[in-house]
């Protein structure tokens, strides 16, 4: 089985396809449209059925995606030899809603990509906008547009849009602010959860999945309530779970419905495992997460 | 739940500074506490009656004690609730006299603050789960790692004990470092006539299995159940066959072989028997050398053995054993001096290390037993010695003493002085280390009775003039520098762990310290354990040690597994992580973190992966319980409900 | 005959500082003379200052680090990322410099002083190190057209060429052997020099000049015992001890030495086959008129049998 | 008195500031970093409603709130032996008049399906009755559909009145609001604004029909469930439709008919509250039993389970009516872009079950 | 020294958990109030066996619900009863530390810190400065209800 993405109900929103047979292979498709990390589906006991003992599973994977796969087969959860890993280099994919939001698009007959421009035509005209314009947050801050890890390469390796002193400068501008406006952004954004749990299943290193501790009674972290506080606990939970693990795909802000910005809470903890530990994640898949191991002669704490 | 609180006055400690009556009179409030008093020593027999009497008539299923510091009383109370039929888990104690009434005067602050750790110690009880320790049967043998000193001592002391003892060594032979020596002090007693008799009791000792050229491959289970597996190195000689009488040996054509058992100043055959006290007897072939593996032919070996016990096919053997306890002695290696440079860095043949040294010494060595020069063969006039050299210093990485060298130098130029009377002896020291019983005596001989010189100070640089060394050094005490010229520089070369140490503590689950020693389990307390269960340490594995400090180890370890093997089972503590299956997801975590390799993984029969916590292994940090994601693995009688309990008290 | 292969090209920034412009002059000509055969062109840092030298870091070494600091920052400008000194004490003075740089605390100090854009993507070598590890022996032996085969001739490093051994990053501290290896490939033979570290006495000179008297004389003395017939050095204040001063020597110690001490460069250049004068030879306290005669009948007996060869 | 009322579009504030000051008003606005996003929330003046786009949450909550007390308790000890206790128990049901303002009709659908849960069988949930007695629907007609719509494939349609109390027509220059019931009076009085025009309201009647007449979505998904009960085995059309599902409850929490909750107390020493919470069926823990069985394991089971409830049970036991009001919500938030409408219409026999 | 009687009514809102070790820090508040070392009232302390054993949210936990500070004190760094718990917790609660203000909590309200069984007077001493940096901070924002 090959794991990719195909055209979903309209032109502009892609959906995962599970390729089962060569009959398959024409719905995949690749352009700034797949917004999905799909490394996801290879854990937390998605695939169905299971993989079989020494069958191979196809993924199509993005810079920011093979980092993820990185991570799991650090953490034992994947094995390198079931994977067949056809790497794409990316140049950034794009903020739908955004570009519905602002364009004011709606009944879209077709998008094409037109070298820097997506072209979309709806029942009226076509309409030209550059690509650029409606990257999403997660793409601009690229340092990784090329698969770490690959069988196969599918186009030219590129060059990464950030620098990576420049990777964290949307946390710098947060921290810009005073502890109390900080407060009061993080109260006015969090209180909009929802609790849809939609950050969590689709990140691809929330391994907990149905036995998240934000659910369980079993031990019993969280209430049913839905006021403040219990949503800032259940965005601590989420991103201590990830802190020197999370690889920054962004997903989680990406699926978010209530468009709070919650990958920038764990870029915040990538930074501090990056300052502290020296430590960036999915890179290395010899590696060890920091927080699973230790350091006697600890420097820098 | 039905709860008693007893609130200690412990006579005016506790009464004095916080309302005792008042911190009863509210715990009355407190969910599901039915029972709530004051009483004067509640630690005193009628204190512990007063409860027992309350449990049954109040028919009480938790009881909350606030008093003293439970690391004082806790037992105590447990089992008191005990016998009146408690499950003693079912029981809490709040510190209001340590933490309150002891530490401050303000008596309004102190009430409010027992009442509060009273509630947190009745929530968290309510949380509470009766628990049971359970037994693990032991398999009463042990194995023991390394056939040195400290591994035969505790060999023979588990065999004298009775039990069945698996020793293993890397080399040929048994009897390590101390079978290279020639004498020992402060006795100077011939080293192989003091081992020599340990050595064979170990090759008639019925319930001792030998693997000699043998290394520990795997380990795994735990205390009472380990599994191992030993890799027989091929020697290409059936050893059931050979007979050591040595006819291969001398008539092997490849000479140039290495001897490290001579520390390399002589060569060895291609096939050797190590030394002539060796156990077991056995002949080895070293197949780099061999002219069979090297060149195809030759056999000369094979045609001449009396036994035909020569093997050119023979494999590594992987053997199984299950023990319950392990010994490791694995001992030391010698640093290895070339990295000082300006000591030549090992370019000079007569620049020695100790232990070559004590080779050249040998009767058994390669000048047999007469002081020679390396370079040449002639004797030596002038001999240095040199203390501290990859010891107490920090610049190459050793900041340790080794503990022992100050007193081997003295040893051999004792010795020196013995065999050439003419010799002149030289000791460059930076101070004597010299603690042990008639040690500090013996220096003073040295010095005075066999007329060494003792020079304090470091040696900065030596270098060769003509044919001899010239030793350049200071002299601290005079405040000069100095420079002697000698025939034959000795190194008091220190010690370092052994070499492959830190893989073999990998497969043990014990830690070892930067340098590579293991790490004991308390630096005081508990010098022969380590923080695995069921796994212990003798000799100079665990740090620089001396002859009777390595056999006193290897009895102590000795001890220790005998302790443990007097029971039939081990009872295990019940505060230990538990796992529960239905939310494990599988992602082991805590197997990576968890200190102490009391988690393993298992398969169910649906496929899935949980972990599993081996009980009787479990220390209780709770490490793996932080760790996991879903907190599927908790620790008892401190899970996240209990803890969480507390908090809410506090701040929901 | 081995072909002649021609390196490729390499260009580094080039720090000479004051010894070599004025006492030690035939070092910075011998060096360039070298560097040229070797195909690495030397650029002169434009407009250089003095690194300071022992009065600066002496007084402050936040200035030390400053004016070498300024050195490092106009050869970065220009583009480069190596500067090359044969001076070990200019080299002391511009490791200096990079490491206040890359000190957190003390970074910001340093640019304030400085007061000129620097990143600190320059490393500064010794000519040695040059050689050793850029060029590597194996170009330098091909180079070599009149080898020095019959010369016996030590190498004498002195304190500052591979120590501090995690300051200067080069060489063994002990027993350092990067010029070994170099004179070997000219086709010297080395003997084994137990003092090729050993103090020279160093600015004592000046001040106490017996103390130096009495190093050197060790040194030269021990030269003498391994069999050399001179002393090759790449240090300016080495070379003006052992060369400059073995009068002085000779006096303390009532010898006669009269043991030529070349810079490597020197060496390299002769078998090169550089003429001596262009490698300021003829600068010399102690002259070398010996070892270059035995060079000259080397060559000529070389010749001879190449002529009967033919 | 007039049935209808002009508020030119400047003069939206004043007429919201008035309907606030009396009751609660609930009004569509933008939320988020990027304002792509809408929710309801309660006008304040000053509050900015946004009406020309659907919001990303429907009013839901604002008729079942996510989280709701439904009574409190509090253990009390006997005196004599602290054994023994007493229960009190406290319920309070707030519910002001309230008016939703510039809902859809696809929002007001859903409550036509909660009316039927909540009240319509012998059994009344006091809690939902007495808000939706209190609560007034001034209902626009949809000028705005994008590809997710199909309003008029569940038997609705972008200008669909029913449960609305009054209907808001935006014209070029402001809307007409119409009182299209009689206890929508008082509100459209309350409101004050303009008295129409005649072209005004020529122009809102003309879009009216104009609307009416829209076809929004393709197709028929009214009458599936006979399709779903012979697809209900085949597992590997639910795999072949829904694998890239990835279980969170987007979907059921920003659907207008989706009503599942949970009831749970919550506890601290001897007082609670038990509270009524949204549950999602795509949830493991929505079925897992005590027992540790879980009847729905998979993902595939709970999808079904959705689509099931939606266009096969619902309309089985309430005469015909699909649980599913057609805003596309769900296909719109969906992390996967999964559309609801095609598992639907190729639940049919003969479509293509792997497409 | 009683630092709670001298700052009156604002003591009795201020609210310190503390989770101590088994083996060194709650040894170390026992041997502070064996030596009657006197300390500050506010703080509350939840015995763990290890510093391993406190999951960083255990802090986050009660600084969202509205606790005033949270201290964690274990063995040493190296002198750890399980050899290692300590040195996980330190990478962890140092992270957290460097994580609260960004969301806009007082990191200040948070310490880590090693207390061996015998430091009777270091304890107090931590105590003390832990109490005062909490006093001078002020009650957490997000009351507690």
């Amino acid at each position: 089985m090959v794991i990719g993405w195909g055209t979903g109900y309209d032109p502009l929103h892609v959906t995962p396809v599970f390729l089962r047979g060569l009959e398959d292979v024409s719905r995949l498709i690749w352009n700034p449209l797949c917004v999905q990390n799909l490394t996801g589906y290879l854990v937390k006991g998605a695939l169905t059925p299971p993989l079989e003992e020494g069958k191979k599973i196809g993924i199509c994977v993005r810079g920011c995606d093979s980092r993820s796969l990185v991570a799991l087969i650090q953490e034992k959860l994947l094995s390198r030899e079931s994977l067949h890993i056809f790497g794409i280099p990316c140049r950034g994919t794009l903020d739908v809603r955004r570009l519905m939001n602002e364009s004011g698009l709606s009944q879209i007959r077709s998008v094409t990509i037109q070298g820097d421009h997506l072209v979309v035509q709806n029942d009226e005209e076509a309409h030209r906008f550059p690509l650029e314009r409606f990257l999403a947050r997660r793409c601009l801050r690229c340092r990784h547009p090329n698969p770490v890890i690959y069988d196969e390469l599918v186009y030219q390796p590129i060059t990464p849009r950030t620098a990576p002193e420049d990777a964290y400068r949307d946390v710098e501008a947060m921290e810009a602010r005073s502890l109390q406006e900080r407060h009061l952004f993080w109260s006015s954004e969090l209180d909009r959860c929802i609790r849809c749990y939609a950050c969590r299943n689709a990140c691809p290193l929330c391994i907990c999945q149905d036995r998240c501790i934000a659910e369980t009674r079993e031990p019993r972290w969280l209430t049913q309530r839905v006021n403040l506080p219990e949503k800032f606990l259940y965005h601590f939970i989420h991103a201590l779970h990830l802190a020197g693990r999370c690889t920054e795909c962004g997903e989680c802000e990406r699926v978010c419905p209530m468009e709070i910005p919650v990958t920038l809470i764990k870029e915040k903890l990538n930074q501090i495992t990056r300052d502290l530990l020296h430590y960036e994640a999915g890179l290395d898949p010899e590696a060890l997460p920091p927080l699973l191991t230790y350091n006697p002669n600890e420097a820098g704490i | 739940m039905r709860i008693g609180v007893f609130v200690c006055q412990c006579g005016t400690n506790i009464a004095g500074t916080v309302d005792t009556e008042a911190v009863a009179r509210r715990a009355m409030e407190y969910a599901d506490v039915v029972y709530a008093t004051s009483y004067v020593y509640t630690c005193s027999e009628p204190g512990q009656q007063e409860i027992q009497r309350r449990i049954k008539e109040m028919n009480l299923q938790g009881v909350v004690v606030a008093a003293c510091s439970p690391r004082m009383h806790e037992p105590t109370f447990r089992r008191a609730v005990e016998r009146a039929g408690l499950n003693r888990y079912m029981f809490e104690m709040a510190n209001i006299r340590e933490h309150v009434s002891w530490i401050s005067t303000d008596k309004e602050a102190n009430t409010r603050k027992a009442m509060e750790l009273v509630h947190m110690a009745v929530a968290k009880l309510r949380f509470n789960q009766p628990l049971f320790s359970s037994k693990v049967p032991i398999n009463k043998r042990v194995l023991i790692i390394g056939a040195g000193v400290a591994g035969i001592q505790a060999a023979l002391d588990c065999s004298d004990g009775g039990l069945d003892v698996v020793l293993v060594e890397k080399n040929p032979s048994i009897g390590g470092k101390m079978a290279q020596l020639d004498k020992t002090f402060p006795t100077i007693d011939c080293s192989s006539c003091i081992l020599g008799p340990k050595m064979v009791d170990i090759s008639q000792k019925e319930n001792v299995t030998l693997h000699a050229c043998s290394e520990v491959e795997s380990v795994s289970g735990y205390v009472g159940n380990f599994k191992v597996q030993i890799r027989k190195k091929a020697t290409y000689v059936n050893w059931n066959a050979c007979t050591g009488c040595g006819e291969c040996v001398r008539k092997c054509p490849s000479r140039k072989a290495p001897d490290p058992f001579n520390e390399h100043l002589a060569t060895a055959r291609a096939i050797n028997i190590p030394f002539p006290q060796a156990i077991p007897k056995k002949a080895a072939i070293n197949r780099d050398y061999c002219l069979h593996f090297t060149k195809g032919k030759c056999g000369v070996c094979k045609k001449i053995c009396p036994v035909n016990a020569i093997d050119y096919d023979m494999q590594d053997e992987l053997v199984s054993e299950e023990v319950g306890a392990i010994i490791v002695a694995t001992g030391f290696d010698l640093f290895d001096h070339s990295v000082y440079g300006e000591y030549g860095g090992g370019r000079y043949p007569d620049v020695i290390s100790g232990l070559q040294y004590e080779r050249i010494l040998s009767a058994s060595g390669p000048f047999g037993g007469h002081i020679r020069r390396p370079s040449n063969g002639r004797e030596p006039r002038d001999i240095v010695f040199i203390a501290c050299v990859g010891s107490r210093d920090a610049s190459v990485g050793r900041p340790y003493c080794s503990g022992v060298c100050c007193m081997y130098i003295a040893k051999q130029a004792i010795l020196t002085r013995d065999h050439l009377p003419d010799s002149n002896c030289y000791v460059f020291y930076m101070d004597i280390r010299s603690p042990g019983k008639n040690y500090d005596e013996f220096v003073r001989r040295a010095q005075e009775e066999y007329g060494v010189q003792y020079i304090r100070g470091r040696v900065g640089k030596i270098y060769p003039r003509g044919d001899r060394m010239v030793v350049q050094g200071a002299d601290t005490l005079l405040g000069i520098q100095v420079e002697v010229e000698a025939d034959l520089v000795v190194l008091a070369t220190g010690v370092e762990a052994s070499a492959g140490a830190g893989e073999l503590a990998e497969k043990l689950r014990i830690s070892y310290d930067q340098y590579g020693f293991y790490m004991e389990s308390h630096p005081k307390l508990r010098p022969v354990e380590t923080n695995t269960a069921g796994v212990f340490l003798a000799g100079a594995c665990q740090g620089p040690k001396d002859i009777p400090a390595s056999v006193a180890q290897g009895s102590a370890a000795a001890a220790k597994v005998q302790a443990l093997f007097a029971r039939d089972a081990i009872e295990t503590d019940p505060q230990v992580a538990l796992v529960n299956e239905r939310t494990c997801v599988g992602c082991l975590k805590c197997i990576m973190v968890c200190p102490f390799g009391a988690i393993q993984s298992k398969t169910l029969r649906d496929g899935s992966i949980k972990a599993e916590v081996l009980a009787s292994v479990c220390q209780g940090c709770g490490l793996c319980n932080a760790t996991c994601p879903p907190k599927a693995i908790q620790l008892q009688h401190a899970t996240d409900n209990q803890i969480l309990a507390e908090l809410n008290i506090l701040c929901a | 005959m081995p072909v002649e292969l021609k390196p490729k090209k390499t260009t580094v920034a080039y720090y000479q500082g004051c010894s070599l412009e004025q006492m030690a002059s035939e070092f910075d000509v011998s060096t360039r003379v070298v560097c040229d055969a070797l195909g690495v062109e030397l650029v002169e840092i434009p407009d250089w200052s003095c690194c300071g030298s022992t009065p600066a870091h002496s007084y402050d070494p936040l200035l030390s680090a400053a004016l070498s600091g300024r050195n490092l920052a106009i050869a970065e400008q220009q583009g480069f990322d190596v500067v090359m000194t044969p001076c070990p004490g200019c080299l002391k003075a511009l490791k200096g410099a990079l490491k206040v740089f890359k000190d957190p605390n003390k970074r910001e100090a340093f640019l304030e002083i400085l007061q000129m854009p620097f990143q600190g993507n320059i490393q500064a070598v010794s000519n040695l190190q040059l050689y050793f590890e850029t060029i590597g022996t194996e170009a330098i032996r091909n180079r070599v057209t009149k080898p020095l085969t019959s010369l016996s001739i030590v190498p004498y490093y002195g304190c500052l060429i591979s120590r501090p051994p995690d300051f200067m990053q080069f060489d063994d501290p002990e027993n350092p052997i990067s010029m070994d290896r170099i004179l070997e490939a000219l086709g010297a033979s080395v003997p084994e020099f137990p003092f090729k570290t050993e103090c020279c006495g160093a600015t004592y000179g000046v001040t106490r000049n017996e103390i130096v008297g009495k190093l050197t004389g060790r040194i030269l003395d021990m030269a003498n015992r391994v069999g050399a017939q001179a002393i090759a050095v790449s240090c300016p204040l080495c070379q003006q001890n052992l060369d400059l001063r073995q009068a002085q020597v000779n006096r303390y110690w009532r010898r006669d030495f009269h043991m030529p001490v070349l810079y490597i460069s020197q060496f390299m250049g002769l078998a090169f086959g550089v003429e001596p004068e262009s490698l300021g030879i003829d600068k010399l306290f102690v002259e070398a008129d010996s070892l270059l005669d035995i060079l000259s009948r080397e060559g000529e007996r070389d010749q001879s049998v190449g002529g009967k060869m033919a | 008195m007039s049935r209808a009322i002009f508020i030119p579009r400047d003069g939206l504030h004043p007429v919201l500031d008035r309907l606030s000051a009396e009751m609660d008003v609930w009004v569509p606005v933008a939320s988020g970093p990027q304002k792509c996003g809408g929710e309801f929330v309660r006008y304040v003046p000053g509050t900015v409603p946004v009406l020309e786009r659907q919001s990303t949450t429907p009013p839901k909550r604002i008729l079942l709130p996510q989280v709701e007390s439904l009574l409190s308790y509090a253990y009390v000890k006997d005196p004599e032996d602290a054994s023994r206790v007493k229960i009190n128990l406290q319920a309070e049901i707030a519910a002001k008049p309230t008016v939703v303002f510039g809902a859809r009709p696809c929002d007001v659908r859903g409550f036509l399906l909660f009316d039927r849960v909540f009240t319509g069988g012998p059994f009344q949930d006091e809690y939902y009755r007495k808000r939706r007695e209190n609560t007034f629907f001034a209902t626009l007609v949809c000028r705005q559909w994008d590809a997710a719509c199909f309003c008029s494939s569940v038997g609705s349609g972008p200008a669909d009145m029913e449960g609305s109390d009054l209907r808001l027509t935006p014209l070029e220059d402001g809307f007409l609001v119409e009182a299209i019931n009689r206890r929508a009076h008082p509100i459209l009085k309350l409101m004050g604004g303009e008295q129409p025009t005649k072209t005004q309201l020529e122009a809102a009647e003309n879009l009216q029909k104009e609307t009416t007449e829209e076809q929004v979505g393709t197709g028929d998904l009214t009458h599936s469930g006979d399709d779903f009960r012979g697809r209900f085995e085949d597992l590997e059309y639910w795999r072949s439709m829904v694998s890239q599902c990835i279980s969170c409850g987007v979907c059921t929490f920003v659907c207008p008919t989706c009503y599942c909750f949970s009831i749970t107390d919550e506890m601290q020493g001897l007082e609670g509250e038990r509270l009524r919470s949204w549950d999602s069926c795509m949830f493991y823990q929505y079925t897992l039993e005590a027992s540790g069985h879980n009847p729905r394991p998979s993902k595939f089971e709970r999808y079904r389970n959705r689509i099931g409830h939606k266009f096969s049970f619902i309309p089985a036991k309430y005469a015909g009516m699909i649980g599913c009001c057609g805003c596309g919500r769900c296909i719109r938030s969906c992390p996967v872009s999964i559309d609801i409408r095609k598992v639907v219409e190729n639940l049919k026999e003969n479509a293509c079950a792997c497409s | 020294m009683d630092q709670s009687a001298a700052s009156g009514a604002l003591v009795d809102s201020i609210r310190i958990i503390g989770f101590l070790c088994n083996w060194c820090s709650y040894g170390g508040a026992d041997t502070a109030g064996v030596c009657r070392f006197k300390q500050p009232t506010d703080l509350r302390v939840v015995r763990v066996p290890c510093t391993g054993r406190v999951d960083p949210l255990f802090v986050a936990k009660p600084l969202i619900y509205g606790a005033d500070g949270v201290l964690v004190s274990g063995c040493h760094p190296k002198d750890c009863h399980y050899a290692v718990g300590n040195l996980y917790a330190r990478r962890r609660l140092e992270v957290l530390k460097n994580f609260l203000s960004f969301m806009g909590i007082d990191q200040r309200r948070f310490r880590y810190t090693w207390v061996s069984a015998s430091e009777g007077q270091r304890w107090q001493q931590v105590v003390s400065e832990f109490s005062e940096t909490i006093h001078a901070v002020g009650p957490n924002p997000l009351a507690r209800k």
